[in-house]
This record gives C-alpha cells, sequence and structure tokens, in this order.
C-alpha cells in the first residue's frame, strides 16, 4: 500500500521515528518551560546542560565503570547540583533586573561550558555503548525499532507526564505556579520562594541532563550535541506558547512527529519546517498553541 | 517566657525602624507598639511610608534595619517566609491575587502557619461573591472581588496578626460595611490587626490607636478617646 | 445631532457562560458627567472595556456620535475622541512633565514617523503644552522629570495628556482610587474643570465624589442596569440602597 | 543630575567631532583592514543597539541580516557585475526587506519571546543559506571584487576602501542618531516607558515597533552589504546564531544605550578575537562566555555607561 | 635573497572547532617537527620560524589575520586552511600578496578548478580523490548497488554527484539518494529511508559528526551489516571517535595511514608522542608540505614565490607520507591513496590498529585528471 507514493511501512516507521525525536523535544522543551516559568529566565544553557548531563554519563562509564542506570540517575543530579549552584551563585542577583539579562548570562555559561569540554575531549564526539539490557530490535513488521529508542519514549513520556501532574495537580506545582507571578507574596504567605526557585532551576536542568543522557547511545557525545537541537527547542517552546506545561508536552511530540513525516515527503525542508511552522502559527496564534496571550 | 498558654502580651512591638528602596531612605525610625486584640491604624497622606511600614515588617523593602518584636520575639533578621510562620498575615495594597489559580486554589494555597485557619465554608459565607466565582481564574475577578480574595486567602492562614493594606479599596459601600463587621469580629476573637486606610469613615471606629505617619515617621499617636478632640487637627494635617 | 454622544443598545457580554453585562441600554448625554456605580463585579469594568474595544462584545451595538463604533479597532476608537484613563497612573516615567503632554499632542503634528527630522521641530508644540498644563496647575513642573513627582500631581499630569487629544469623552475608571482626602478634593476639581465642553464617564466607589460631580447616574448590578437618574433620586432609591450601599442611609457610603 | 545631562549633551558634538577627526587619520596609524572590520561591526553593533538600547527589544536574529545584506550585495557586484555602491544599496534594501517580514511576524510579542521568535526566523535564514546554491554553501561567497566606486575609484586600494567604508559609517551613524533625536524617536521612547498608555494616546504601537525594526535591519544590512566589499567575500558565519550572539556582547559591553557604547564595544572585542587567534587558541569562546558573565554580573553599564556614571559621580561631587 | 633571512611559516587552521581533531592543533605540532627536522638535515643559512592562529573557521578572520601576517609580520607562506571557505578566502591574499598558500585540510575540489591560481597548492586530498576512490574501489569489488545519504549544501551534493558518477562508470547502480539538513543529529528517518531502498551500498556524502552519527545509527537500527557503508569523506578521527564496533566494516579512502611501513610507524610514533594522538592524514600532509616547502627555499636560497612554487612542482615528493607525488600546474599535489576497510574489534590488535588496507590507488588514477581540470593555469 501507499500513500502519496510513499510506501505505508516506511511511513508508519517515519512516524515512530518521528514520536522518538518528539519526545526528546518534549523533555528538553518542558525543562525551557518549568525554568522560563519560575524563574522568567530562558535558558541558553539548556543545549550546554543537555551536553553535559550525555558526558557525564560517558566519563561515569569510562573512567568509573558505572553503568548506564546508574548514570541516567546521577547525572540529572549532578548536573541538577550545578544548575543549583550556579543560580545560588548568578541567576539570583537577575531577577530584579529585566528578563533579557537571565537570557544573556546563560548564552554565556553555554558558551563557557562548550568551550570548556571542547578543550578537553575535542570536537569529535565520544560513542556511548547503548546498556546490554536494551540491545538489539524488534521487527515490527514495517519496521525494525531498536529496543533501546522504544525506551527513550516510554521514559520520556513518564518523566514528562509525572512533572506534568507534579506541576498541575499537587501542592508543590500550585506554589510555583503562584511563585511564577508573584514570588514576594508567596513569600509573605509563608512558602520558601528562594529554595523552590532554586529547585526549580534545578529540576528543570536535571531534566535537561536526563535528556542528554537518554541520548548519549543514540548520539555521539559531543560538546556540540546540544547547541544546535536548543534553536529548534526554542521554535517548539514558540510553537506551543509558555503558557502551559502539557502545551509544551504535546508540541514536542506533535513537532517531532511533523518533522519525522518532512524527512519522507520533502526531506530538504527538514531542517526548516519547524521554524516555517513556527511562522505560521504566529501569523494565526502569537502567543503560541497553548500560550496566553 | 511566652507559650502556648501565656502568650506574650504585646503581638507586636517595633523599633527604631529604617526601611530602604536601593539608595533612598523611606523610614526614619519607627516606634510603634500593638497588644495582642487591638487594632491600630497608621494614617497618613500618600506616599508618608505607611505601605512601606507594613512591607518592612515583612521583610520585602530593599533593606531595613532596627527592631522588630513579634509575639515577644526579634524578627529583624528572618527572611520574609519566616515572618509567617512567626503567624504574620499580609494583604498587600495590590491584592497580589495569582492569576495562574482559580478563585478557590488562591484560596487553598497558603500553608496553615498556626491553628484557627477559616474553613472554606467559613470564608464562603463570609464572601458569598466568592462562592459563585469559585472557578473563575483569579485575576478574571472583578477589581472589588479580588479585594475580597485577597482578604480571604489570608485569613485561612491562622495569621494571627493582620497587616491589611487598604483592603477597602475599590470595594462598594455594602462590601466595605461588611468588611468592618468582619474585622470587629476579627477582633473580638483575639486577632490583631493594623490597618492602613485611607477610608477614615471606615477606619475610625474600628482603632484603638491612630499612628499619623509623616515623611516616614510617627508625627503623632492618637488613642480612640482622644480622637474626638483630634479631629481638626487631622483635618489639617490629612485633609480627612 | 443627537443629544446622546453615547449610547449602548443591548450590549451584552458573556465570559464562558457567565454573563458578566447583559443587555445594558446606556445613553450618556453630551456635556454630562456621568456616572456608572455598582456592587462589586458587577461589570463596571467589563463595560468600560466594552466601549473603549479592549474587549469584543458578545452582542449589542455601540453608537457614538450616532456612528456604530461595534466593531472598529481601539486606536482608532481613541482617534475618533473617545478616551480612556487607566485605573494605574498611567504617566511615561523618565520623560519630563512637558514632554508627557506633548507626546499627547504629537499626532496633531503628523510627523511621529519622521525619523529624520531634529526632535526641535517639536517646540512648536510647547506652548499649547504649557497651556495645558497650566490648566491642571502643573506648569510650574513643566521640566520636572515625572517619576519625581507626588501620586496626586501624576493623575492630574496623566488627565493633561489625556486632554492633549481634546477628547469629546473621557472615561475614567475610578479616578480617585487610593488617593488621599486632599489629593482626591484636587481631582475633583480638576474632572469638573475639564468637563467644559466634553462628556465624561466615569466608575467611581466614593460616592460623595459623585455626589458631587455628577450629573447623572447609572446603577449597574449583576450585569444589568438596576436603576438611572440624578443622584438625588438614585440615592432614595430602596433597591439601590439594598444592593450597593447595604444600609438604608446613603451617607454612610461617604468616604 | 539633570545639569550632568546636559553637560553630556553639550559636549556630545565635541566628542563626535573630535572622533571623526581620529576616524580621518586613523588609517596611517593603523591597520586599515582591521580599522575597517571595526567600523563595519561598529556599525551593526549601533544598528542593534537602536533597537535593543532605545526600543527595548531584543532581537536574537540579527545576523540574518547582516548576512543577507552581505551575500546579496555580493552576488549582485560578483555576478550581476554592478558597482560597488549599487551593491551596498541593494543589500541595505534587501535587509530591510528581511527586517520587515522579520517585524511583522515578531513585533507582536515582546521580551523574551520576541528574542526567541527572531532567533528561530534567522535560523530559518541560515538555512536557507547554506543550501541554497547560489551562496556557495560552506565555503561562503568567495571573489566578490570590490570594483571602482561609481565606477570611477578603484577600491582594491586599501585607503579608498578605508574612507568609503568611514563614510559609509558616518552616514549610518548619523541615521541612527537622528533617529533617536527625533519626533519618531521621542514616541518610540514614550512606548518603552508605558506602551499601554501609548496605545491609549492614539498612536499604533506596532507600526512604530515595526518602522524601528526596519530601520536598525537596513543599518545592520548597510554593515553587512560594506563588510563582504571589504574582506571580498561572504560566509555562512556571518548569518549564523553565534554572530547574533556577538552583536550583543559587543553592545553589552561597550554600553547598552549609550551612543557611542556599541561602537567602543565592537572595537574591544574585534580586536580581542584577533588578540586571542594567535595566543589562547580554543580558549576564544570560553573568554568570550567569561566576558559575557562579567558583564551581565558585574558591569550592566557596559564601558562607556561606566565611564558616563564615573564623570557623573565627579560632576555631582 | 631571503627576506629578513628568515622563513616565516603561518598555520592557520580551526584550533576548537569542528575541524580541530582533524588538523587544528596536531598540525602546529606537525609543523614545528618538519622545521626541526629541516634544520637538522639542512642546518641552513637562514632561521625557520612558526606562528599559527586559530582562523575559527571564518572566513573573514581567517583572510584578515593571513593579510597581517604577510603585510607586516613577514610570513612568507599560510598553511593548512582546514575548510574551503578559509582556505578559498587565504588564497585570494595570497595570489594579491604573492606569498605562498599551501593547504592541507580543505577538501572541496573548486580549489585546484575554477578558483586555482599560481601562488597556491593543494596537498593532501581532496573531495573527488576520497569520493572517487571509495566509489570506484567498493564497486569494483563486487558493492554495485547504491544508496546516497547526502548532507544537503554544495559541499554534499558535488560529493554525491562525483561518486554517483564514479559508481555508474564502473557498472554500479545508483537506486536513490536522500538529503539530510546539515548539521543533523538524528538520521533514522534517513538510514530507513536507505534500507527500505535495498542498495548494497549507503554512500554517506557527509563530513564530521554528520557522518559519525550516521554510522552509529545505522548500526543500531540493523542497517549495517546487512548493507555496508562507504563514507565518502571520513578521517582516522572519525573512526576513533566511533569505535570498531560502530564502525566496522565500512570502507573509505585515506591518504595516508600509521601503520603502512616502518616509515610511517616511525614518524607516526614520534608524532603520538607530542599529541598523544595518531595522525590524521591531514597532519602527517602538513608535516610532508612544510618540508617540501623549506627544501624547496634551501635548494634553491630564496624565498622569492615564483621561484619557489616552480622549484615545488619541479622537484618530485618522496617522503614517509607521500612515495610518489608531484605538485602539478593547477596547484594540485597528487600521490597514491588508499583504500581502507575498518576493522571489527576483534581484528584489531590494540588502540588505533584501525584499518586493513585494501588497495593502494596510483597517484595518476586516484585524483581528478588534468584533462577535467577546470583550472584557467592549464594549458589545453
Ligand atoms: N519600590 C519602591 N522603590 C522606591 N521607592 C518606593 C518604592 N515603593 C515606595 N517608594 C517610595 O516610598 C515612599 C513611601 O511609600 P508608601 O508606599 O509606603 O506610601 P503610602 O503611605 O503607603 O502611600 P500610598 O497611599 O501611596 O500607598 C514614597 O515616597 C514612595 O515613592
Ligand atoms: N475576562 C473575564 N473572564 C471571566 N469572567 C470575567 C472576566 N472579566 C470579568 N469577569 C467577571 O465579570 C464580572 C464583572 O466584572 P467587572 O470587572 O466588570 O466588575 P466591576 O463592576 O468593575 O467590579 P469592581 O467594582 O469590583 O471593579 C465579575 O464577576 C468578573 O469575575
Ligand atoms: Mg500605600
Ligand atoms: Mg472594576
Amino acid at each position: 500500500m501507499e500513500i502519496f507514493g510513499v510506501p505505508s511501512a516506511l511511513l508508519g516507521s517515519q512516524l515512530l521515528v518521528g514520536l522518538i525525536n518528539g519526545s526528546f523535544y518534549a523533555v528538553l522543551s518542558l525543562g525551557l518551560a518549568i525554568i522560563f516559568g519560575l524563574l522568567n529566565i530562558i535558558n541558553f544553557a539548556h543545549g550546554a546542560q543537555y551536553m553535559m548531563g550525555a558526558f557525564v554519563a560517558w566519563i561515569a562509564l569510562t573512567k568509573f565503570g558505572v553503568n548506564y542506570w546508574v548514570a541516567l540517575l546521577l547525572s540529572p543530579l549532578i548536573i541538577g547540583a550545578v544548575g543549583v549552584v550556579l543560580e545560588r551563585t548568578m541567576l539570583r542577583k537577575l531577577y530584579k533586573l529585566d528578563h533579557l539579562y537571565g537570557l544573556l548570562l546563560t548564552f554565556g555559561l553555554a558558551l563557557i561550558f562548550e568551550g570548556l569540554f571542547r578543550d578537553q575531549y575535542g570536537i569529535s564526539g565520544q560513542s556511548y555503548p547503548v546498556p546490554d539490557l536494551l540491545q538489539g530490535g524488534v521487527n515490527l513488521g514495517f519496521m525494525f525499532l531498536p529496543i533501546y529508542r522504544g525506551w527513550v519514549v516510554v521514559a520520556a513520556l513518564t518523566v514528562c507526564f509525572g512533572t506534568w501532574f507534579i506541576i498541575e495537580k499537587t501542592k508543590l506545582g500550585a506554589y510555583l505556579r503562584a511563585g511564577t507571578e508573584n514570588p514576594q507574596i508567596v513569600q509573605a504567605l509563608g512558602i520558601n520562594v528562594p529554595l523552590l526557585i532554586t529547585f526549580t532551576y534545578g529540576f528543570g536542568v536535571a531534566l535537561a541532563a536526563f535528556a542528554g543522557v537518554l541520548a548519549a547511545p543514540i548520539y555521539q557525545v559531543s560538546p556540540l550535541m546540544g547547541s544546535n537541537l536548543i534553536i529548534v527547542v526554542f521554535a517548539v517552546v514558540v510553537i506551543g506558547g509558555m503558557g502551559s506545561i502539557m502545551g509544551s508536552i504535546l508540541t514536542g511530540l506533535g513537532l517531532g512527529l511533523i518533522e519525522g513525516l518532512t524527512r519522507v515527503f520533502y526531506p530538504e525542508a527538514s531542517a526548516v519546517v519547524v521554524f516555517v511552522i513556527m511562522v505560521l502559527v504566529l501569523l494565526v496564534r502569537p502567543a503560541g498553541l497553548f500560550g496566553k496571550a | 517566657m511566652t507559650s502556648a498558654f501565656h502568650p506574650h502580651p504585646e503581638m507586636l512591638r517595633i523599633h527604631d525602624l529604617h526601611a530602604f528602596y536601593g539608595e533612598s531612605h523611606i523610614l526614619h525610625g519607627i516606634d510603634l507598639q500593638v497588644a495582642r486584640g487591638e487594632c491600630v491604624t497608621l494614617l497618613g497622606r500618600n506616599g508618608s511610608g505607611r505601605s512601606t511600614t507594613l512591607k518592612s515588617i515583612l521583610g520585602l523593602v530593599g533593606r531595613r534595619s532596627g527592631s522588630i518584636m513579634v509575639n515577644g520575639k526579634e524578627a529583624i533578621a528572618e527572611p520574609t517566609h519566616r515572618m509567617a510562620r512567626y503567624g504574620v498575615g499580609y494583604v498587600p495594597e495590590e491584592r497580589a491575587i495569582f492569576a495562574s489559580l482559580s478563585c478557590e486554589e488562591n484560596l487553598l494555597l497558603p500553608p496553615q502557619v498556626a491553628s484557627g485557619g477559616m474553613s472554606l465554608d467559613e470564608i464562603y459565607r463570609m464572601f458569598p461573591n466568592l462562592l459563585e466565582r469559585r472557578h473563575s481564574p483569579g485575576t478574571k475577578l472583578s477589581g472589588g472581588e479580588q479585594q475580597m480574595l485577597a482578604m480571604a486567602r489570608v485569613l485561612r492562614t491562622g495569621a494571627k496578626l493582620l497587616l491589611l493594606d487598604e483592603i477597602t479599596e475599590g470595594l462598594a459601600p455594602v462590601i466595605v460595611k461588611k468588611l468592618g463587621e468582619i474585622i470587629v469580629e476579627l477582633k473580638s476573637r483575639g486577632f490583631t490587626i493594623v490597618l492602613v486606610e485611607q477610608n477614615f469613615r471606615f477606619a475610625a471606629p474600628l482603632a484603638d490607636r491612630h499612628y499619623v505617619l509623616e515623611h516616614g515617621e510617627i508625627i503623632a499617636t492618637i488613642s480612640a478617646d482622644e480622637l474626638p478632640g483630634r479631629m481638626d487637627w487631622l483635618h489639617q494635617t490629612l485633609g480627612v | 445631532m443627537s443629544e446622546f454622544i453615547l449610547e449602548t443598545n443591548g450590549l451584552t457580554k458573556e465570559f464562558k457562560g457567565f454573563v458578566a453585562v447583559s443587555n445594558v441600554d446606556l445613553k450618556v448625554q453630551r456635556g454630562h458627567i456621568h456616572a456608572l456605580i455598582g456592587p462589586n463585579g458587577a461589570g463596571k469594568t467589563t463595560v468600560f472595556n466594552l466601549l473603549t474595544k479592549f474587549l469584543p462584545p458578545t452582542s449589542g451595538s455601540i453608537l457614538f456620535e450616532g456612528q456604530d463604533i461595534t466593531r472598529e479597532a481601539p486606536v482608532v476608537t481613541a482617534r475618533r475622541g473617545m478616551v480612556r484613563s487607566f485605573q494605574i497612573s498611567a504617566t511615561f516615567p523618565n520623560l519630563t512633565v512637558l514632554e508627557n503632554v506633548r507626546i499627547g499632542l504629537q499626532r496633531t503634528l503628523g510627523t511621529e514617523f519622521h525619523f529624520w527630522r531634529s526632535k526641535k521641530s517639536l517646540d512648536v508644540l510647547n506652548g499649547r503644552a504649557m497651556e495645558l498644563l497650566e490648566s491642571v496647575d502643573l506648569a510650574g513642573f513643566a521640566d520636572t522629570v515625572t517619576v519625581e513627582m507626588p501620586y496626586g500631581r501624576k493623575r492630574a499630569l496623566e488627565i493633561a495628556t489625556t486632554l492633549a487629544l481634546d477628547p469629546k469623552m473621557m472615561l475614567l475608571d475610578e479616578p480617585t482610587q487610593g488617593m488621599g482626602s486632599e489629593d482626591i478634593a484636587r481631582v475633583v476639581e480638576l474632572i469638573r474643570k475639564v468637563s467644559a465642553n466634553r462628556t465624561i464617564l466615569m466608575v467611581e466607589h466614593n460616592l460623595s465624589v459623585v455626589a458631587n460631580l455628577c450629573d447623572r447616574i447609572t446603577v449597574l448590578t449583576r450585569g444589568s442596569i438596576l436603576a438611572e437618574g440624578p443622584y438625588a433620586e438614585v440615592s432614595k432609591n430602596p433597591k439601590v440602597l439594598e444592593a450597593y450601599v447595604g444600609s438604608d442611609d446613603i451617607n454612610d457610603a461617604h468616604h | 543630575m539633570n545639569n550632568t545631562n546636559s553637560m553630556f549633551a553639550r559636549a556630545m558634538p565635541l566628542l563626535l567631532g573630535a572622533l571623526f577627526v581620529i576616524g580621518l587619520v586613523a588609517p596611517f596609524a593603523v591597520y586599515p583592514t582591521f580599522l575597517m572590520k571595526i567600523l563595519c561591526f561598529g556599525l551593526f553593533a549601533c544598528a542593534f543597539n537602536l533597537l535593543l538600547g532605545f526600543v527595548g527589544l531584543l532581537s536574537f536574529g540579527h545576523a540574518a541580516f547582516l548576512g543577507t545584506a552581505g551575500y546579496i550585495c555580493g552576488m549582485l557586484v560578483r555576478d550581476a557585475g554592478v558597482t560597488p555602491e549599487v551593491g551596498i544599496v541593494g543589500g541595505t534594501l534587501a535587509a530591510g526587506a528581511l527586517g520587515w517580514v522579520f517585524g511583522v511576524l515578531a513585533i507582536r510579542r515582546t521580551g523574551i519571546y520576541f528574542a526567541m521568535i527572531t532567533l528561530a526566523l534567522s535560523q530559518m535564514v541560515y538555512f536557507i543559506v547554506l543550501q541554497w546554491k547560489a551562496t556557495g554553501g560552506e565555503d561562503g561567497l568567495q571573489g566578490v571584487p570590490r570594483g571602482h566606486l561609481f565606477g570611477v575609484i578603484d577600491l582594491s586600494n586599501n585607503l579608498a576602501m578605508y574612507y568609503l567604508v568611514f563614510a559609509v559609517f558616518c552616514i549610518g551613524f548619523a541615521i541612527i542618531y537622528r533617529t533617536i533625536h527625533s519626533p519618531f524617536g521621542q514616541i518610540l521612547k514614550a512606548i518603552r516607558e508605558n506602551e499601554p498608555r501609548a496605545i491609549s494616546l492614539g498612536y499604533d504601537v506596532a507600526k512604530f515597533k515595526l518602522l524601528a525594526f526596519v530601520l536598525s535591519a537596513s543599518l545592520a544590512g548597510l554593515a553587512g552589504a560594506t563588510k563582504t566589499l571589504v574582506f571580498q567575500l561572504a560566509s555562512l558565519t556571518d548569518v549564523h546564531w553565534h554572530m547574533s550572539g556577538e552583536v550583543v556582547l559587543m553592545t553589552l559591553l561597550g554600553g547598552l544605550g549609550t551612543i557611542l557604547g556599541p561602537l567602543v564595544g565592537a572595537a574591544t572585542i574585534v580586536s580581542l578575537q584577533s588578540e586571542l587567534a594567535d595566543t589562547v587558541g580554543s580558549w576564544v569562546t570560553v573568554i568570550m562566555g567569561v566576558i559575557f558573565v562579567i558583564c551581565v554580573l558585574l558591569f550592566r553599564r557596559g564601558i562607556v555607561g561606566e565611564l558616563q556614571a564615573l564623570i557623573q559621580r565627579a560632576g555631582i561631587r | 635573497q631571503i627576506s629578513g633571512n628568515t622563513v616565516k611559516i603561518g598555520v592557520l587552521t580551526d584550533m576548537s572547532g569542528t575541524y580541530s581533531d582533524v588538523a587544528g592543533p596536531g598540525t602546529v605540532i606537525a609543523t614545528q617537527m618538519a622545521i626541526d627536522d629541516f634544520i637538522a638535515e639542512a642546518k641552513p643559512a637562514f632561521k625557520v620560524e612558526m606562528v599559527s592562529a586559530d582562523h575559527q573557521n571564518k572566513a573573514d578572520i581567517a583572510s584578515n589575520k593571513a593579510r597581517e601576517w604577510f603585510e607586516r609580520e613577514g610570513v612568507d607562506t599560510a598553511t593548512e586552511l582546514v575548510t574551503t571557505s578559509t582556505a578559498l578566502a587565504v588564497m585570494k591574499i595570497g595570489k594579491e600578496m604573492n606569498k605562498v598558500v599551501l593547504m592541507n585540510g580543505p577538501a572541496s575540489t573548486p580549489i585546484t578548478n575554477e578558483q586555482c591560481n599560481d601562488v597556491s597548492v593543494h596537498y593532501t586530498y581532496d573531495t573527488y580523490a576520497l569520493a572517487n576512490g571509495t566509489a570506484k574501489a567498493v564497486t569494483q569489488q563486487g558493492g554495485k548497488t547504491w544508496f546516497f545519504l547526502t548532507a544537503d549544501y554544495a559541499f554534499g551534493q558535488a560529493l554525491e554527484k562525483d561518486s554517483s558518477a564514479v559508481v555508474v562508470a564502473n557498472g554500479g547502480k545508483v537506486l536513490g539518494s536522500v538529503r539530510h539538513p546539515f548539521p543533523a543529529s538524528d538520521f533514522s528517518s534517513f538510514l530507513l529511508q536507505a534500507q527500505a531502498s535495498g542498495a548494497q551500498i549507503i554512500g554517506l556524502a557527509n563530513a564530521g559528526a554528520d557522518t559519525t552519527n550516521a554510522i552509529k545509527q545505522a548500526a543500531e537500527f540493523g542497517v549495517t551489516p546487512k548493507q555496508q557503508l562507504a563514507g565518502l569523506l571520513m578521517f582516522i578521527s572519525d573512526v576513533h571517535s566511533l569505535g570498531l564496533k560502530n564502525a566496522q566494516t565500512m570502507y573509505l579512502t585515506t591518504g595516508f595511514y600509521w601503520d603502512l611501513d616502518d616509515e610511517t610507524r616511525a614518524w607516526s610514533k614520534r608524532f603520538f608522542d607530542k599529541h598523544k594522538r595518531m595522525p590524521t592524514m591531514v597532519q602527517a600532509g602538513q608535516y610532508s608540505s612544510i618540508l617540501h616547502y623549506l627544501r624547496a627555499i634551501n635548494a634553491i636560497g630564496t624565498d622569492d614565490t615564483a621561484k619557489v612554487m616552480a622549484q615545488m612542482k619541479k622537484t618530485p615528493i618522496k617522503d614517509f607520507f607521500a612515495k610518489n607525488g608531484r605538485i602539478r600546474e593547477d596547484g594540485r599535489m597528487v600521490h597514491d591513496m588508499y583504500l581502507a576497510q575498518v576493522k571489527t574489534p576483534e581484528e584489531s590488535k590494540g588502540p588505533w590498529d584501525y584499518y586493513h588496507i585494501r588497495a593502494t590507488i596510483p597517484a595518476e588514477e586516484a585524483f581528478q585528471p588534468l584533462s577535467e581540470s577546470r583550472c584557467p593555469l592549464v594549458k589545453k
């Protein structure tokens, strides 16, 4: 069977691949959205932190023999802790200022991180093996699905929906949302907002690192792995609008799918399709799909 | 010693309080005391520093110095979120309703800092408007509804020392009247209240004492008994 | 010309099933100071938002000077001469007082997009700007940077800036909110002064201000008009007393 | 405070005059290509600053204008054989047109959104430039002849080229200076201070921002087109988002919202880059990052801003 | 006769960017080795100095730096110049200022075709040699059906076009191709298309991180080893970073491999001691080119550009890098190239033991023949 001249098996497999990429977009844009939500900062260092997450896993494996599963926990913790330190020492000083300073600071940090890793590990990147448990793949009939990719989707979606649940359905989440709007008053109501902010940043960063570890066995672990990805994720965030957590998750997944389809029907445009969609969405809904104007 | 059984008779004692926003020095040594169950007002012209006094009790100003004793304990060095644990509740001038939370979520948000916080039912009985709009997003409420919500929110926490900044602002007379009744009731329940008000007609019958501020200093203290005799002076200084 | 500068017919606004403004027929007579009062949540601000196009009505129409303006863009309505003030003070804080007023006047020159022209070309407006400042007693502050002014004066400046547009009609939403009594008196005088030759529609909870200023009052409850008439009449209406004042003596509601 | 402000206002023409004279004699003291590079990036940063410093819009996609104008100018001069001034004008117009497109899409949002939208749009331009055959892809647009100005003056002479660049810079700078001090600039300032109020006074805010954006884009394009002639090439780095970041750094380092800051910032960064290239090798990015962080944390007024503050404090005392 | 009695060599390379592993700091080390070896061997009457700079892959920085070097610092030759955009820019400056330009890192063929000039030498390799070598050898060895994964920009497209022609010329068949954006990180969609095509060989018409990611994901999706990959532009540093597990059995063409013979092993060991990595062909070529240049100056006793160029072109090149090399009039240095197949992890005996050399491609066949040249200097 063919659809627009493309065998349906190929189409099915592309949709699945799109979903896998969408999972990465979702985790990354979720982290960005959370940080933006509470700190009002666009975390330009998100891509670098994603890269560092992957590197920590790689270093842990090659230098200390720490396996994938431990790294999946450890790396977000370590990078999250780095995030906590950054927030305490630097970002904290910027909250009273125009938001653009946060963007500029994290941009500078991204340059530093990428530069340091580049200096230390060179540019070519390192290989991280697929964990033994997830080796191989299953034949779905229409495609060969590497088990690891399946795991990525499951892990990413679990984390995304878990996060969504915490933020939308728990008291902690209500503090977060309220703190986003008026930290002073939330403080006056007796909630330790500075701590909340610190941990939110740490958590957002940890999400980036988590995505990094997930990515390590798929992509080469290289110092620049995050720097191009992050701009696409920014576009995803613009398309989704910063309005809702669920919005950023769904937009991430959706754009992964659309990108996957573009790669079949018109691969030349697959690099720009996200940006084209962004333009179209902005024309119709300046605040993004889920954003509040 | 103070304890739950022997509460300190003095709920709030402020001594030589100075406050700054960046370079500008706003409060120049405020002194005041409020006993448990009392209601006092801060009067003054626009910009005289009344709101700033409340904010500096909570640590919401740039910098502050002096002494703030709450319930007998020094609190000047405490961060804002700890002040709430001292039993201080604050209704800000600008209401600060959270837009991303519904009316009811706004009410559910504050943690209980002490026993005796009001239940939702009690709140809705007090402010029927809120019951009707309970699922509306916070900022979609009308100005007056937001004002009620801000007041209600603090009553939920169980805070016993209430710092209320212009709570009648933008309210219809019918609600203002209701608020007056509520404050009387709160007093009778042992709440301590510091009121900042422009609406003198509202504040006068409620207060045990009035502090008059000018340029960040207290220029007069007038007790309820003395009030009739000082009305002329108040007229002159405040245009009341 | 009709005696009514502004008319609404069946003006209605629903928010997700909640009717905030329902079937309001409001008529504002030319030259009047007209007050819109009512309990909280009655829909006053929403009516203002509808009139100035910050919100689109669900149904009903708005006529300004006999023209249907229901579907116009906010800027267009503003240029027709219906200008609103904001509840928070709306000045340009880092411009001088004179420059603030000049921003209001500048559109008359038609050079607002001329990036190649010198700023000095605006000096021709200074005379008119000073006149406006004098009319609100701010001439002495002309060169002050606006942030440094006291609250009540900023309010006056805002009104002067609005007057620069020479509006036919001004909409004021709680103009005395947050003011001390002395400033209230000043603003009341100001409103009275500028109301010459123009129409004013205001929302105000301070009934002494309303009593003092307004020619006609519309009382809104739950989105609908409850009563309308001059102060003396409305203030005796038992329904109004019950819904709005909460006692049978209107004087209780004065600040 | 007012006094020192007006003191600045009075000193400004003197200062600008002095700089003009320095600019005239500079190529005899300093390597002209280097100066030309500084002037091109200086103009680029000034154009960027017009938007960020005076309208309050952070565009993170200004490289798109620099680069597009550069490529268009290069193609016009190299492939269509027009004279250099036509190339420059063509490039500038192209950048202006692109600026209009960007503006229409982005102007409705402010703050960080605006930054992200411009960034994403410029990334789109990057991909187009990369994939389009005529641009030479990764090899860049090479071998653009400098040609003869008005068909007469031979620009392959470095000194002649320098004076053209200097003239272009002065024109661009004058336009910016005038824009800031024009009736239009006055409205921009008002919009920046209180946007809802400006709307309520009947100004169509979006149109003002759009015009400012187009102006800024065109001037960035002017810089880019000129730069292509100077180096006789246009390359992908000009449209890459790192370039957008660099111009922010230049402006920030020099002093946001100051008249001369961007030029000073550009001169500093350009010199630093060429110095660092020989000495520290791979640490260039790290050092740039550190400068960014320091600027944001400790040095927000930038070089010129700090100097002004210093003079002001001295003046008050 | 030698300006300032000093020959000053400028190494302009990518010290930290995408190509820093292929060229970068290693080429600086190689240059210094060449200088030291030359001084030890020839005991010249003149001094030899080196300067280096990071062009950050930016053509304007490269051209600015080169101009400054030539004008102000008495640099006699600008060398290395990885990435074609910087190379082309510096070639123009070299021509304008009449200085020698020795290129090792850049890959594109226009350097010795449309853009060629008489002061430039393109020394180590070019895309034609790599693509041609791989495509031809693989097709001849039985890889008859091809599918291309192409980076969607000028360079990738050229690589695909050249290789397709060779495949067809050698009796193979191209079943299709897919263009992927550059740079890309996820290749699964494209690999699935390649898989669906059923081609025996998947030609990777891309470079650097794109290539390595594609190879890695090909293994993941089970594309390899059923189908074989052919890297059209790959270096030993790429294989090193991928690991043999991912790269095994793929074909590539290289101008140099450290483990060819005693000479290459000896030199590479010295290099390894300094750099802690085995040399890439660019780094080895850099050494060879610098030595050739210095020997030419020493032989004629002048650093006059035209004379040096003539001497370099006249003298055959024979060292551990180039067994029978020579520089043609279009500036192309031609020498033997090697078709390599990556070892499996089991076959590898230790670190950096990566290649089986499957064939030697003679110099005259390896590069684009002069008859096809588009360089104006070539008289036909
Ligand atoms: N965030 C701030 N930064 C700088 N100055 C401030 C700030 N907030 C208030 N001020 C200044 O502090 C002084 C006191 O302000 P405050 O708000 O306490 O006055 P108030 O008596 O409550 O009057 P109002 O009726 O205006 O609320 C005023 O002069 C005001 O300009
Ligand atoms: N955007 C909105 N979405 C949903 N409900 C709204 C919205 N705006 C207003 N409302 C509701 O409509 C009603 C009327 O609101 P409005 O602000 O007009 O009241 P008001 O008369 O101005 O009251 P106040 O005197 O308290 O300012 C309120 O109950 C409010 O909650
Ligand atoms: Mg106050
Ligand atoms: Mg209202």
